[in-house]
């Protein structure tokens, strides 16, 4: 029982609270632009958790296209259309009830399945990190196709997006 | 000479007599205690050791436990807060110690020796010393003061890092070492999973040195090693601001042909830093009323803790390296890419029109150039073949020739568009537009002041460093010198150490090159006005885009042909490649013979007259 | 083109209008009347012989004793190199002053002939009180309709640079402390 | 704001409240630029109204620095009016002083002995080449070079440091007074005037190397702001922001007055180099230039003075009587024609007196050339104009 | 100290997957329902991630999380392009403004 056996459980409880407050904060706070810091809780939690799942490459890109790109692309939405920093969409007390209780019985199945299967899981987990190599041949030899037909598919994407938000003067 | 002020001294004379006095009697009382009670432990185990365990549970167990007792009812007597959560502190410890040494087989001498004489002697000498700083104030200042001090202290530091680093890193290895060490390893395992117990390491030590295992021990842990070693990368990256604001200041004093700081702390003002420090600490705290508070004080954090994480996985030497991440490059661009967010955060949060400005501005800048950046890196990845850094820098060991600048015509070119897309990403030079003073008051920390505003310096300067770094890691060959490490001395005695160390291979010649490029950006800070907004943007779309897309097209097809398939390109590759090394040496000869020019005559250059004054005025 | 020449051209051009020139003074000037002072200018910028196309000043004096306050116009002509040394040269100068009438001074505004004229009439007007009409930078106000203040803040009363100018010895509740309490500097 | 109008009135259809809003996408903004701001020379604030990065109308407002030195002339014999000319272009005090002693001998008639008036010139040109150094210096500075400033201010020194040993001031001289100079030039100032020119004259090459040609300068600075001759003359303007739209005209030249025929000097004028004619450049670079020409002149008259004793000042300078007529005289100023309209009225004192300043006229042309141009370009054309607000606002 | 199971992983991937639909379903700036959105495909990501660790050898989901990554982005780009047309138009992202079909 080496010393990272003990220190595992802690990092994963640790990232996932960081996670799961961040998510509960965006569903509660009313001003957008704290939504938007909440998901980069939820964004570098979810990273951390991909380290401690031993996909060290998947939590680099993680960091750089969702937090680094997306997450800045969805700020400068808010900025750009929030008139006023204090916009406040109070949704209404009933919606807002019936909301939740549909969330928590979602939550109930789930976990219930979840719990209930026995996954058949693998004799000892992977302990070594994917490295490089392994994820880059992988991907241009069994996943090529959907690797060029996804850098098509962000060539449409750009030239869609500038199409359409384009000042009409 | 310039006097030494501390901004935060008590006005009123009598008080501060009386504080200073007040301060005194705890300092040498508190010393003093601790240290006798040390002392007295360490008599007590030697003289009876079969009790050890006896007393160390009434010591560490029982003793707190009383003492919290007794504060509690004086704490609430008089209403303190502090003297009952003492209490309870202390009633907490003891429990805990208590229940530790019931529980688990935990070797008493050890807490014994950690907690009664390691810790309180350890305690008694630093509130010695304390007391002894005090006392001797005006002493203290005057050696601060002294002609040569600076030199000591800078000379001295350097020396004593380098002695700190090797140590640590001998004695890591060495508990390392003795941790898989099969002879000494018994069933025995103490609590936390450590396989060695303070009786095994002591066999290793004879007689009077038994101390020494009580110090190693925690040492097996890997994650006290780690922390150790974050603690010396925070310290390093803490001095890399200080010491690069004070460089820039010194420059750009140069180049305007004047002195720069000169007054404060003796020679050149080399403790300039260091009192803007202590005055941006002292400032007011404000905040300004309408704007989001919470995200006010938390865009500062978001600026700067990225800045620092990029040097989890900067490596100074083949070892000198805290995580030696597989995705090093990739982790250190996602740290650079957001602080972004911090920026843009805090241009919202201060509700002030030009910050908004400043705030815009910056963020189109530094996303947009971040793409041609990381378009330049790939070049250098590819002909590595890794994205690993301490990979890449095994290939350019074999000297000045085999650096990745000089393998093919389009690394140079990359070398140089990652160098101003880098100088962009960090607001610096001739993009530093969020604090173009003369349109927008001062950009995006217009609102800032104090702590918080040095918050933003301290990471810009770690940033500029990490992308510095960055560059000669991949450019110009890493830590290894021009020449070939082949000819490097083999032996593992002091003198080949330090000969590798110095001349070949070895992190003080990582952080010179990084110094060299500093200089460069402060040198084209100083000298190149600024460019708009949208020369800014054009720049980056329509002209380092394509650009470095063009080569990273023309390094993959000269990578497919230079390998042994095609002898003919191989043969024109090397001779491409001779040749791009003697422009390599040419560039550096004429770089070295400038600086020597401008610094033999540089009287002259400046013109005499400009020193004596006209008579009469 | 002399001073002479161009205030005969000017008589025989407007003889009604009883143009006056002052030769012998060391600022030769011509006087014109504010009815005619439009056309004249207008004839004075767009006449091939004479194109005065540079208004170098326009100076406001308030001659108090015979009860006219005075704009004085300065003009350049100026003549486009002859390609020998590139220099440009002056064909003329000249400078005409229009008298108005102490109580209503009104003066055609001439800012559609010379930009310049835009801020000389309103610093004009600031300071001396000749109203110039139809100043494209014009107010109205309790004081009728008149080139908005250049250098005086905007709800300043009376005008600075005339002779009987009394010193305001309060604005918006600050105090002016004069020497001995006199609004008016004694004359010499 | 949107908000809150569509929440009070849920009922109204978004067509009316589209309009009561105005045009969404690009709300217009006021933007105050001034009067405490880096980047205007001095108190001179510009209400600018933006749309996005784009200016569309600029409004100076100035009279911050209004100190009513006209109302002051009125009451103040000549010789006492001197020290409140310095404090018009307070960069270049001498040649105000000159432009104010010569209109006052031109009316009086007033004989200037030849020893003052190459005294006159050497002071003049001296000024003007610290003057155009300031604005050079600060022309960087706008463009947010920090270094140029600094040398213009290091070689700037030096000529204050001639003055001071001549005239005691550095700034506000009062040197210049009716009927010729205050105080003769103390003994070796001319060996170390010249000692000083051969210094100053290779560094004006280096200020080129460093700044004029240097490619952001030129790319910030080029094509910006241009203003046409005809457009120049129209609105009055004078000095090297008209020289700077290729009009060839000095004073020193179409009216020279206290010797300036005497000496050989040839008059800079933009030529369109790095851009369009009349562009920030050209202006940047006819002041360069016409450095280098007062240097000429100051070398020539330098020899001039050796060669001509004689009397400093006029014996009768201070009582002077006014006569009973008026005079508007001009001189060509560091930032354009300097005027005076002085109206005597027989008695010592003055009856009126105007200053024309350059800079008031040069300033009345910002809202023509910033129309639609971005909000960076703002400094770059006020500091092409290099405006001093002591001379606007008077 | 129990040591972690997949369990762990998908309860909290349940979790997150929750909390997107809440935050999609209560927020009613579109900005919001675009960061719920964000939050369903992290969830979906934590998922693969975890899978491949603990069953198969191979890193294929590795690779999938990476393209769902790569799709987020996309979508988020063509999103906020919406919005910002959205916007113009209509003064405010509030979405139950959005009640009309023409243009």
């Amino acid at each position: 029982m080496n010393v990272n056996t003990w220190l595992e459980p802690i990092v994963f409880f640790l990232f996932a609270g960081v996670v799961l407050f961040s998510a509960i904060g965006i569903v509660l706070t009313r001003n957008i632009v704290r939504a938007a810091l909440f998901l980069l809780g939820t964004l570098g939690g979810v990273a951390g958790l991909y380290f401690l799942l031993m996909a060290n490459l998947l939590a680099a890109i993680q960091l750089i296209v969702y937090a680094g790109g997306t997450l800045v692309l969805i700020v400068f939405g808010v900025m750009l259309t929030s008139k006023s920093p204090w916009v406040r969409f109070a949704p209404s007390r009933s919606e807002a009830a019936a909301a939740t209780t549909i969330g928590l019985v979602l939550f109930a199945a789930l976990a219930k399945i979840v719990t209930g299967i026995d996954w058949t899981v693998a004799a000892h987990p992977a302990d070594q990190p994917a490295t490089v190599r392994q994820v880059g041949n992988l991907l241009l030899q069994q996943y090529l196709v959907p690797f060029e037909v996804a850098s098509v598919l962000l060539l449409v994407v750009m030239i869609g997006a500038a199409y359409l938000a384009r000042p009409e003067n | 000479m310039s006097q030494a002020t501390i901004p935060w001294i008590e006005p009123v004379p009598e008080k501060r007599v009386a504080m200073r006095r007040k301060a005194l009697l705890v300092l040498f009382g508190g010393g003093l205690t601790a240290l006798i009670v040390g002392c007295v432990m360490l008599g007590v185990f030697r003289a009876l050791p079969d009790q050890v365990g006896t007393i160390v549970f009434i010591l560490a167990g029982v003793l707190p436990i009383l003492g919290g007792l007794g504060l509690i009812p004086l704490g609430l007597l008089n209403g303190s807060v502090v003297l009952t959560t003492l209490g309870f502190a202390q009633i907490g410890i003891g429990a805990l110690v208590g229940g530790l040494l019931k529980a688990t087989p935990i070797d008493p001498l050890v807490v014994g020796v950690l907690l009664l004489v390691i810790g309180p002697i350890a305690a008694g000498l630093a509130m010695l010393t304390a007391a002894g700083v005090i006392v001797a104030f005006k002493q203290v200042v005057q050696l601060l003061l002294m002609r040569w001090t600076a030199l000591i202290l800078f000379c001295g530091g350097i020396v004593s890092i380098i002695l700190l680093v090797w140590a640590h890193a001998f004695v890591f290895r060495y508990v390392a070492q003795l941790a898989n060490d099969t002879t000494l390893n018994t069933s025995a395992t103490t609590t936390f999973g450590g396989d060695l117990t303070i009786a095994e390491l002591s066999t290793r030590f004879s007689g009077n040195w038994r101390p020494v295992a009580f110090v190693l021990w925690p040492l097996q842990f890997g994650l006290i090693r780690d922390l150790i070693a974050m603690g010396g990368v925070i310290g390093f990256i803490s001095i890399i601001p200080l010491y690069t604001i004070w460089w820039e200041r010194k420059v750009a004093g140069r180049i305007q042909s004047r002195l720069g700081p000169m007054r404060v702390g003796g020679w050149h003002g080399w403790a300039q830093s260091f009192a803007d420090g202590m005055k941006l600490i002292c400032k007011e705290d404000f905040v300004p009323p309408e704007g989001d508070g919470t995200l006010f004080r938390l865009a500062p954090y978001l600026a700067f803790v990225p800045a620092i994480c990029a040097f989890i996985a900067l490596p100074f030497a083949t070892t000198y390296v805290f995580r030696d991440l597989d995705v090093a490059l990739l982790f250190i661009l996602a740290m650079l890419g957001i602080e972004v967010l911090g920026v843009i955060i805090a241009g919202w949060a201060s509700n002030n029109k030009w910050s908004v400005y400043g705030a815009m501005r910056e963020a189109c800048q530094m996303v947009s150039y971040e793409i041609p950046m990381g378009m330049a890196l790939l070049v250098p990845v590819m002909t590595a073949g890794a994205l690993r850094l301490t990979d890449i820098a095994k290939l350019q060991q074999d000297g000045f020739g085999s650096w990745l600048a000089w393998n093919n015509p389009f690394c140079l070119i990359a070398f140089f568009c990652y160098y101003t897309a880098s100088l962009a990403s960090c607001k610096r030079a001739p993009f530093d537009l969020p604090e173009s003073e003369s349109e927008l008051v001062a950009g995006f920390h217009t609102e800032y002041s104090g702590f918080r505003w040095s918050l933003f310096f301290f990471a810009e300067y770690a940033a500029m460093f990490a992308v510095s770094g960055l560059a000669v890691i991949l450019f110009l060959g890493a830590w290894y010198g021009p020449l070939p490490l082949s000819w490097a001395p083999a032996g593992n005695d002091i003198a080949s150490a330090v000969v590798r160390g110095l001349l070949f291979d070895g992190p003080i010649l990582f952080i010179l090159k990084c110094g060299l490029l500093l200089y460069v950006q402060i040198w084209i800070r100083w000298t190149l006005p600024r460019i708009r907004i949208d020369q800014v943007l054009y720049a980056c779309i329509q002209v380092l885009l394509p650009l470095t897309m063009l080569v990273v097209l023309g390094s993959t097809f000269w990578l497919l042909f230079d390998n042994s398939a095609h002898p003919a390109f191989e043969s024109f590759a090397k001779v491409v490649r001779g040749l791009l090394s003697l422009v390599g040496v040419v560039i550096s000869i004429a770089i070295a013979g400038f600086i020597i020019f401008g610094f033999v005559n540089r009287r002259r250059l400046v013109g005499t007259l400009a020193i004596e004054h006209f008579p009469g005025s | 083109m002399t001073i002479e020449g161009i205030a005969n051209l000017l008589k025989e051009k407007f003889p009604d209008a009883g143009i006056e020139a002052r030769l012998e003074s060391r600022h030769p000037h011509v006087i014109v009347k504010p009815e005619h002072w439009l056309t004249v200018a207008e004839f004075l910028r767009n006449d091939p012989q004479l194109k005065f196309d540079w208004l170098r000043c326009i100076t406001g004096v308030d001659y108090i004793e015979d009860k006219q306050l005075a704009a004085i116009y300065d003009f350049h002509s100026t003549q486009r190199p002859a390609q020998s040394d590139g220099l440009w040269s002056a064909r003329g100068e000249l400078s005409v002053k229009v008298l108005a009438p102490r109580d209503n001074p009104m003066v055609p505004s001439v800012c559609h002939l010379w930009g310049a004229a835009d801020w000389h009439e309103r610093e004009t007007y600031d300071l001396v009180g000749i109203n110039f009409q139809n100043h494209p930078d014009s107010v109205d106000d309790l004081n009728g309709r008149h080139p908005r203040r250049i250098l005086c803040p905007d709800d300043w009363q009376g005008h600075p640079l005339q002779k009987d100018y009394e010193f305001p010895l309060e604005y918006h509740g600050i105090p002016a402390v004069t020497e001995f309490g006199q609004t008016r500097p004694l004359h010499g | 704001m949107a908000d809150t109008v569509l929440e009070s009135r849920p009922d109204l259809n978004l067509d009316v409240v589209r309009d009561e809003i105005g045009d969404v996408r690009t709300e217009e903004m006021l933007v105050n630029m001034g009067p405490q701001h880096p980047s205007t020379h001095g108190v001179l604030r510009i209400v600018l109204r933006t749309d996005g990065e784009m200016v569309l109308e600029a409004v100076p407002h100035i009279g911050y620095l209004h100190r009513c030195a006209e109302k002051i002339g009125e009451n103040v014999a000549p010789y006492q009016y001197i020290p409140y000319t310095d404090r018009m272009d307070y960069l270049a005090g001498m040649n105000n002083n000159l432009a104010f002693s010569l209109a006052i001998e031109a009316l009086t008639g007033l004989e200037v002995p030849k020893r003052a008036q190459v005294i006159r010139v050497i002071f003049a040109e001296m000024n003007r080449i610290a003057s155009h150094l300031v604005s050079m210096g600060a022309y960087g500075l706008d463009m947010g070079a920090f270094t140029p400033f600094l040398y213009a201010f290091r070689e700037r020194e030096r000529i204050l440091d001639l003055f001071e040993a001549s005239c005691g001031a550095r700034l506000t001289y009062s040197y210049i007074t009716i009927g010729g100079v205050t105080d003769d030039v103390p003994e070796r100032f001319i060996d170390v005037c010249r000692e000083y020119l051969d210094y100053f004259e290779p560094k004006i090459a280096e200020y080129n190397n460093l700044l004029s040609f240097n490619h952001i300068f030129v790319k910030r600075t080029a094509n910006v702001g241009i203003i046409s001759a005809e457009k120049a003359i129209n609105w009055g303007l004078s000095g090297p922001s008209l020289r700077g739209s290729g009009v060839k005209w000095d004073l020193r030249k179409v009216h020279p007055d206290c010797g300036y025929d005497e000496y050989d000097f040839d008059i800079p004028v933009g030529q369109g180099l790095k851009g369009q004619l009349g562009d920030c450049w050209d202006r940047y670079f006819v002041r360069i230039q016409e450095m280098q020409q007062s240097v000429r002149i100051v070398r020539q008259a330098l020899d001039k003075l050796a060669g001509t004793p004689g009397e400093y000042k006029h014996k009768s300078g201070k009582s002077v009587k006014l006569p009973k007529d008026e005079i508007y005289y001009e001189i060509e100023g560091a930032r354009g024609q300097l005027g005076f309209f002085i109206q005597g009225d027989g008695s010592q004192i003055p009856y009126r007196v105007k200053a024309r300043g350059p800079s008031y006229c040069n300033l009345s042309i910002t809202n023509e050339v910033v129309k639609d141009c971005l909000l960076a370009d703002v400094p770059a054309i006020i500091g092409s104009i290099d405006v001093v607000m002591g001379e606007v606002d008077r | 100290m129990t040591s972690i199971g997949l369990q762990h992983y998908l309860l909290l991937a349940a979790a997150l997957f929750c909390l997107g639909i809440l935050t999609m379903t209560l927020k009613r700036n579109a900005i919001g329902i675009l960061i719920g959105v964000e939050l369903i495909l992290n969830a979906a990501n934590l998922n693969l991630v975890a899978f491949t660790r603990y069953r198969t050898g191979a890193i294929d989901g590795q690779i999938v999380a990476v393209f769902i990554i790569l799709l987020a982005a996309a979508e988020a780009a063509i999103a906020i392009a919406i919005f910002m047309n959205f916007y113009n138009s209509l003064a405010t992202i509030d979405v139950d403004r959005a009640d009309q079909l023409q243009g």
